[in-house]
């Protein structure tokens, strides 16, 4: 029975029930200390998190787009080395890979990569994103880093055509092994698709 | 380019003889997509050695119904109604997530009457979500009478779900800005009493199995997971806790009302089978006490705070909020480029996703017994696997 | 049978006038063959009829009682308290198509359940249910009754190769370790009633406990022996917590996953019939059978629990091991694989070798609970 | 009819024809079978109607013992054997020209030897001795366990040290260094 946070605990329970205290985000995603969130959400100077870890790191960068989360850029090359490093570094310790996925950026050419970090020893949150050109959508792989990167890379292959290097066993997870295109693709078509498109119907 | 993609045949290869002290053959057996232990359509590929387990492959897809697809044609609102169909035993902590996450982008305040109420509708499903996991589990090592009785008690939640919602399974009553409409005169008091019956009933499930010799023989450093390990492979839920990771999303970083209410974290030791079989135990236990800490002081107010009507658009960027369902921590991921009201990508960080690939890790090289124990105290619900 | 049910009340306990259905065919053959082969017929009729009401009756029962264990009614609806569902369910099985999997070895895919079920029939046919109910009284029945069933799991091995399936086989091959493991245990418990008794014969090991049950006359030999013979028997009828063999969450069957129809009843029936053959025996050797309780001695008393016909002393001891078989298995989870194997050699077989020499002990020296 | 049969007679010679013809068809089928799971399965039937001579010459105990120990034991195991070695598809070859022959000539050998001995040896009238011998068991305990003249104890043991042996040596053949050919496993 472990009960470690709950010095944060105590805090919320002083205040009267019938009271409620205003919370501006009830779930914040990232789970660093409640006063920080507040200052990511509100203001638009860079968060903590994101500033130390590109101090420490150079190959970051802070991430361009708007994200509620904090949020780091990286080119592909740098990608093992740095999350590797974010992995490893005591004071970040991201030992876990909560997700991975892909954004097709079909405007831009690009297949944006998230890597969604967490830490359980500080309970932070980082998102890390790296792009790649459409049209030859290699990345290397984290199966070295996170043992689940080799499924959600998978995930990512089969739906998006992602081809993750030195990857072990890449195939299909859920299509068949000799499906055609890769379907959240913004271009995929095949014959069972309804192209209906209600915008255009308003 | 170093890039290799395989199929299923070339994955399954055999080698020549097996790596065993005798001079035996593996082989490849099948078991799913129809098969009692899977819980559903999971397809397990097994390179058995004899009755040794050398590796399990999950193959999946076979209710893949391209949610996060239809997703990205449907609203913030629709997208809900799919979210029960995944995880069908959380439905409404899917619901909730979706909503969490909608309105931490549209920084949308609610009252507390809709987080008691949300609280407690959350607990209740994770109760008969744990209660269906405990009669399957017997059911799973050969013992049939749990399954009855876990269904028995479950059924007097889902019979309150359906008197405040009118559904039992698939419930969408977790909307963004509220819940779809205020909890029955009823509630109050059929929750309590359920509770009341309830309490004893799970003294009575740890004297049917917990403390039976088989069991634990079945259990006990059965399918054991390092933290560490199960860290890398990012299983979460009572898996994660049962390695001695205490993360429940719950208490790291309250949602809801889970600030104002005292539990306990319920953490295992070892990582093995009966510390996962544990941890749900206890997880009922202290749920129980979350609504009977709640029910009583569920405040006036209203239910709903955003026009139903009214077309959701997401400011740019992306949005993400998590959540702790019966599995594991749920994810909803959205980019939205702050003019339609339906999302760029919608992606869903399913916890059974994540966790059913550490069945091979707790699995290799135990029977296939072991197997069976294992993917049910790993605890699947396979759409949301497929989703 | 009014033999059956009051022949005990005529006799005095001391001599019990056992007369056989063989017996009788024997003395019919030496007057008239055609008698004789009513005897037979008769006999035959009766043995084949009796398997299937009393499968039926059986099936019926486990549901029952499983379903009380589960806080629910069980079968309602055919018949009163659905008492007839059974024979429901025997016309569905009957008229069900029979399949047959493509590439399965046809001949002996037929010919599988054949063998269970002619097992069966052999072992129920030794069984003595009242002192003039027994169809054949073997006097090496104790031996005769371990030998042909395995014959049943000739049937087993044969279902579960003949299949083609990997589930089947696995099913069948752990059916034939887990048999051949446990029949020794069997055996040794077999054979410490049989050094009390001083015989092979089922008929004398009744007659032999009329002064007490061998399960308190041999006190904590006799006790051992019965539980370790209720063990080992539970494990060779691939029942709960030891029906690897079949284990539907593990192996979707085990070896009758492709039967079907008439084929699958005949192992279902052979299984049931074959519990109630391992609760008479061991009602039979441990219990006394259809002997009264008899206390060594005390005339009075024993007059009186003569009062009580013997059919009934039978059947009411056998539906008593009947209903711990069936508790166990609607409470207990399944044993795993080699915990079953070790549960076998670690364990049951130290302890009846040891048990075997502590029974010799017993017989030589005469320490019965009741010695006079 | 003038005719006076024996109806015990008349039941002991239909029971034991029968069982001499299935005995013979299933031999046969023991050494024809191409699969061989039928070949053991055919020897099983052998076997038992071996206990149904027996026991129509009223040695109800050796016919328990032949059911116990090769039906219950040797053909189970055969059947075990069979089961971890080959699969149900394989179909055994048939054998070559000189197996053939050596088959021929042994099994005539055989034959002729069995003829001569049926011929030389006067069997005794009576077939089927009338009375019960009820203490067969205590008897052939007896023997077994004696060890002066007539006595089997030593053949009983050396016999148990023979299953011994061949205990070890499955292990032997079934270890993984000696990949030997296969069928050596029984």
């Amino acid at each position: 029975m472990t009960d470690e946070a709950s010095p944060d605990n105590k805090q919320p329970e002083s205040t009267p029930p019938p009271a409620p205290t205003p919370k501006p985000a009830p779930a914040s995603p990232a789970p660093a200390p409640q006063a920080q969130e507040e200052q990511v959400e509100k203001e638009p100077e860079l968060p903590k998190l994101v500033v130390d870890v590109c101090a420490t790191i150079g190959e970051l960068k802070p991430y361009a787009s708007e994200s509620d989360t904090p949020a780091v850029e990286v080119a592909p090359a740098d990608l093992v080395k740095s999350l590797t490093t974010l992995r490893d570094n005591p004071d970040f310790a991201f030992s876990m890979l909560m997700d991975h996925t892909a954004i097709d950026r079909i405007d831009d050419g690009q297949f944006e990569l998230v890597y969604r970090l967490y830490s359980i020893s500080t309970l932070s949150m980082l998102l890390v994103s790296t792009k790649i050109p459409r049209d030859n959508p290699v990345i290397p792989t984290v199966c070295e880093v996170w043992d689940i990167a080799e499924w959600q890379e998978r995930e990512v292959y089969d739906l998006f055509g992602v081809l993750y290097d030195n990857h072990p066993d890449l195939r299909r997870v859920f299509l068949e092994d000799d499906w055609k295109g890769f379907p959240l693709r913004k271009d995929y078509e095949d014959d069972f698709m309804l192209t209906l498109d209600v915008d255009k119907l308003r | 380019m170093a890039v290799k993609v395989s199929t299923l045949d070339e994955r399954i290869k055999l080698t020549d003889s097996a790596d065993s002290p005798l001079d035996t053959q593996e082989y490849f057996i099948n078991m799913g997509p129809q098969h009692p232990a899977t819980h559903g359509v999971l397809r397990l590929m097994l390179k058995l050695d004899g009755e040794t387990v050398r590796e399990v492959i999950p193959v999946l897809g076979y209710i893949h119904r391209g949610i996060e697809k239809i997703g990205e044609h449907s609203t913030y609102r629709q997208f809900v109604h799919l979210t029960d169909r995944c995880d069908y035993l959380s439905a409404m902590m899917n619901n909730w997530a979706v909503s969490l996450m909608v309105e931490k982008a549209l920084k949308v305040e609610l009252n507390d009457r809709i987080e008691y109420i949300r609280t407690i509708m959350a607990e209740l499903e994770r109760i008969q979500s744990h209660m269906l996991w405990w009669g399957v589990l017997g059911m799973d090592l050969g013992a049939f009478t749990p399954f009855l009785y876990g269904f028995r008690d479950r059924e007097l939640i889902t019979d309150i779900f359906e008197e405040t919602i009118g559904c039992r399974l698939t419930m969408n009553y977790i909307q963004p800005g509220g819940v779809m409409d205020d909890i029955h005169p009823n509630f109050v008091d059929r929750v309590k009493k359920v509770i009341e019956y309830a309490k004893p009933k799970i003294d009575e499930y740890e004297e049917l199995l917990s403390g039976n010799v088989i069991i634990q023989e079945r259990l006990r450093n059965v399918g054991v997971l390092s933290a560490d390990k199960a860290t890398s492979l990012g299983v979460t839920g009572p898996v994660l806790r049962a390695s001695g990771v205490p993360l429940d999303l719950r208490r790291v970083a309250p949602y809801g009302v889970y600030d104002k209410v005292n539990f306990e974290v319920a953490v295992g030791s070892v990582g093995d089978c009966w510390d996962r079989y544990w941890v749900r135990i206890e997880e009922i236990r202290q749920s129980m006490s979350m609504i009977e800490q709640l029910i009583d002081n569920i405040p006036a107010g209203k239910t709903m705070l955003m026009k139903p009507a009214k077309k959701t658009v997401l400011p740019e960027g992306s949005h993400y909020a998590q959540l702790e369902t019966a599995r594991g921590i749920l994810g909803i991921y959205a980019v939205s480029d702050g003019v339609s009201d339906k999302p760029v990508r919608i992606h869903m960080r399913s916890p059974n996703y994540n966790n059913v690939w550490s069945a091979d890790e707790m699995t290799r090289d135990s029977r296939i017994g072991d197997l069976v124990a294992n993917v049910s105290s790993i605890d699947i619900v396979v759409p949301d696997i497929d989703r | 049978m009014l033999d059956f049910l009051f022949g005990q009340l005529v006799a005095t306990h001391a001599t019990f006038d056992v007369v056989t259905l063989s017996d009788r065919t024997t003395q019919a053959l030496a007057e008239d063959p055609w008698l004789a082969a009513g005897y037979a017929l008769l006999g035959l009729a009766g043995v084949g009829g009796f398997l299937s009401l009393l499968g039926m009756a059986l099936i019926y029962v486990e549901r029952k009682v499983a379903a009380h264990f589960q806080c629910r009614l069980g079968p309602m609806r055919v018949g009163w308290h659905g008492m007839l569902q059974s024979v429901a369910d025997a016309i569905k099985l009957l008229l069900k198509e029979d399949i047959i999997p493509d590439r399965a070895d046809r001949v002996l895919f037929l010919i599988a359940p054949v063998f269970s079920i002619i097992a069966t029939t052999l072992g129920l046919i030794l069984i003595p249910m009242s002192p003039s109910l027994q169809v054949v009284d073997l006097n090496i029945g104790v031996i005769f009754i371990s030998a042909v069933s395995s014959f049943g799991v000739l049937g087993i091995l044969l279902a579960g190769w003949s299949s083609n399936n990997k589930w089947s086989l696995l099913g069948a091959m752990r059916a034939g370790a887990q048999f051949i493991s446990y029949e020794i245990s069997v055996t040794l418990s077999l054979l410490v009633v049989t050094l009390f008794a001083g015989s092979l014969q089922l008929s004398e090991i009744v007659q032999s406990q009329q002064d007490g049950w061998w399960i308190w006359r041999g006190h904590i030999v006799g006790l051992v022996a019965f539980f370790v013979f209720l063990i080992a028997s539970t494990a060779e009828l691939n029942r709960p917590p030891f029906d690897l063999p079949e284990a539907e969450s593990e192996l979707t069957g085990g070896f009758h996953t492709e039967y079907s129809g008439l084929r699958f009843s005949f192992f279902f029936l052979a299984e049931f019939i074959n519990m109630f053959i391992a609760s008479a025996l061991a009602a039979t050797l441990f219990l006394g059978g259809w002997m009264p309780f008899h206390i060594g001695g005390l005339h009075t008393f024993n007059g009186l629990m003569d009062l009580i016909p013997p059919g009934l002393w039978f059947a009411g001891k056998t539906t008593f091991i009947i209903f711990l078989i069936m508790w166990v298995r609607w409470t207990f989870p399944r044993l795993r694989v080699d915990q079953l194997m070790r549960l076998e050699w670690k364990f049951l077989l130290p302890v009846g070798f040891i048990n075997l020499f502590a029974a010799a002990t017993l017989v030589i020296t005469k320490l019965y609970f009741f010695p006079w | 009819m003038d005719i006076t049969l024996n109806p015990a007679d008349l039941t002991h010679t239909i029971a034991f024809y029968t069982l001499a013809l299935t005995s013979i068809v299933a031999a046969l089928i023991v050494v024809t079978a191409k699969r061989i799971f039928r070949a053991a399965v055919a020897l099983a039937v052998v076997l038992i109607c071996g206990a149904g001579f027996y026991i129509l010459l009223n040695y109800d105990f050796i016919a328990g013992v032949q059911l116990l120990v090769y039906v219950g034991g040797i053909v189970i195991l055969i059947v075990f054997a069979v089961m971890l070695t080959s699969s149900l598809e394989s179909i055994e070859e048939p054998p070559s020209l000189g197996r053939k022959a050596l088959g021929l000539f042994s099994s005539l050998a055989f034959l002729a030897t069995a003829v001569i001995a049926f011929s030389e040896t006067k069997f005794p009238l009576s077939s089927i001795s009338a009375e019960q011998p009820k203490d067969v068991a205590k008897a052939v305990g007896r023997k077994l366990l004696d060890y002066g003249a007539g006595g089997y104890v030593l053949p009983f043991e050396v016999i148990s040290l023979l299953l011994l042996a061949s205990v070890i040596g499955a292990i032997v053949v079934a270890r993984n260094p000696k990949r030997k050919n296969e069928g050596s496993a029984t």
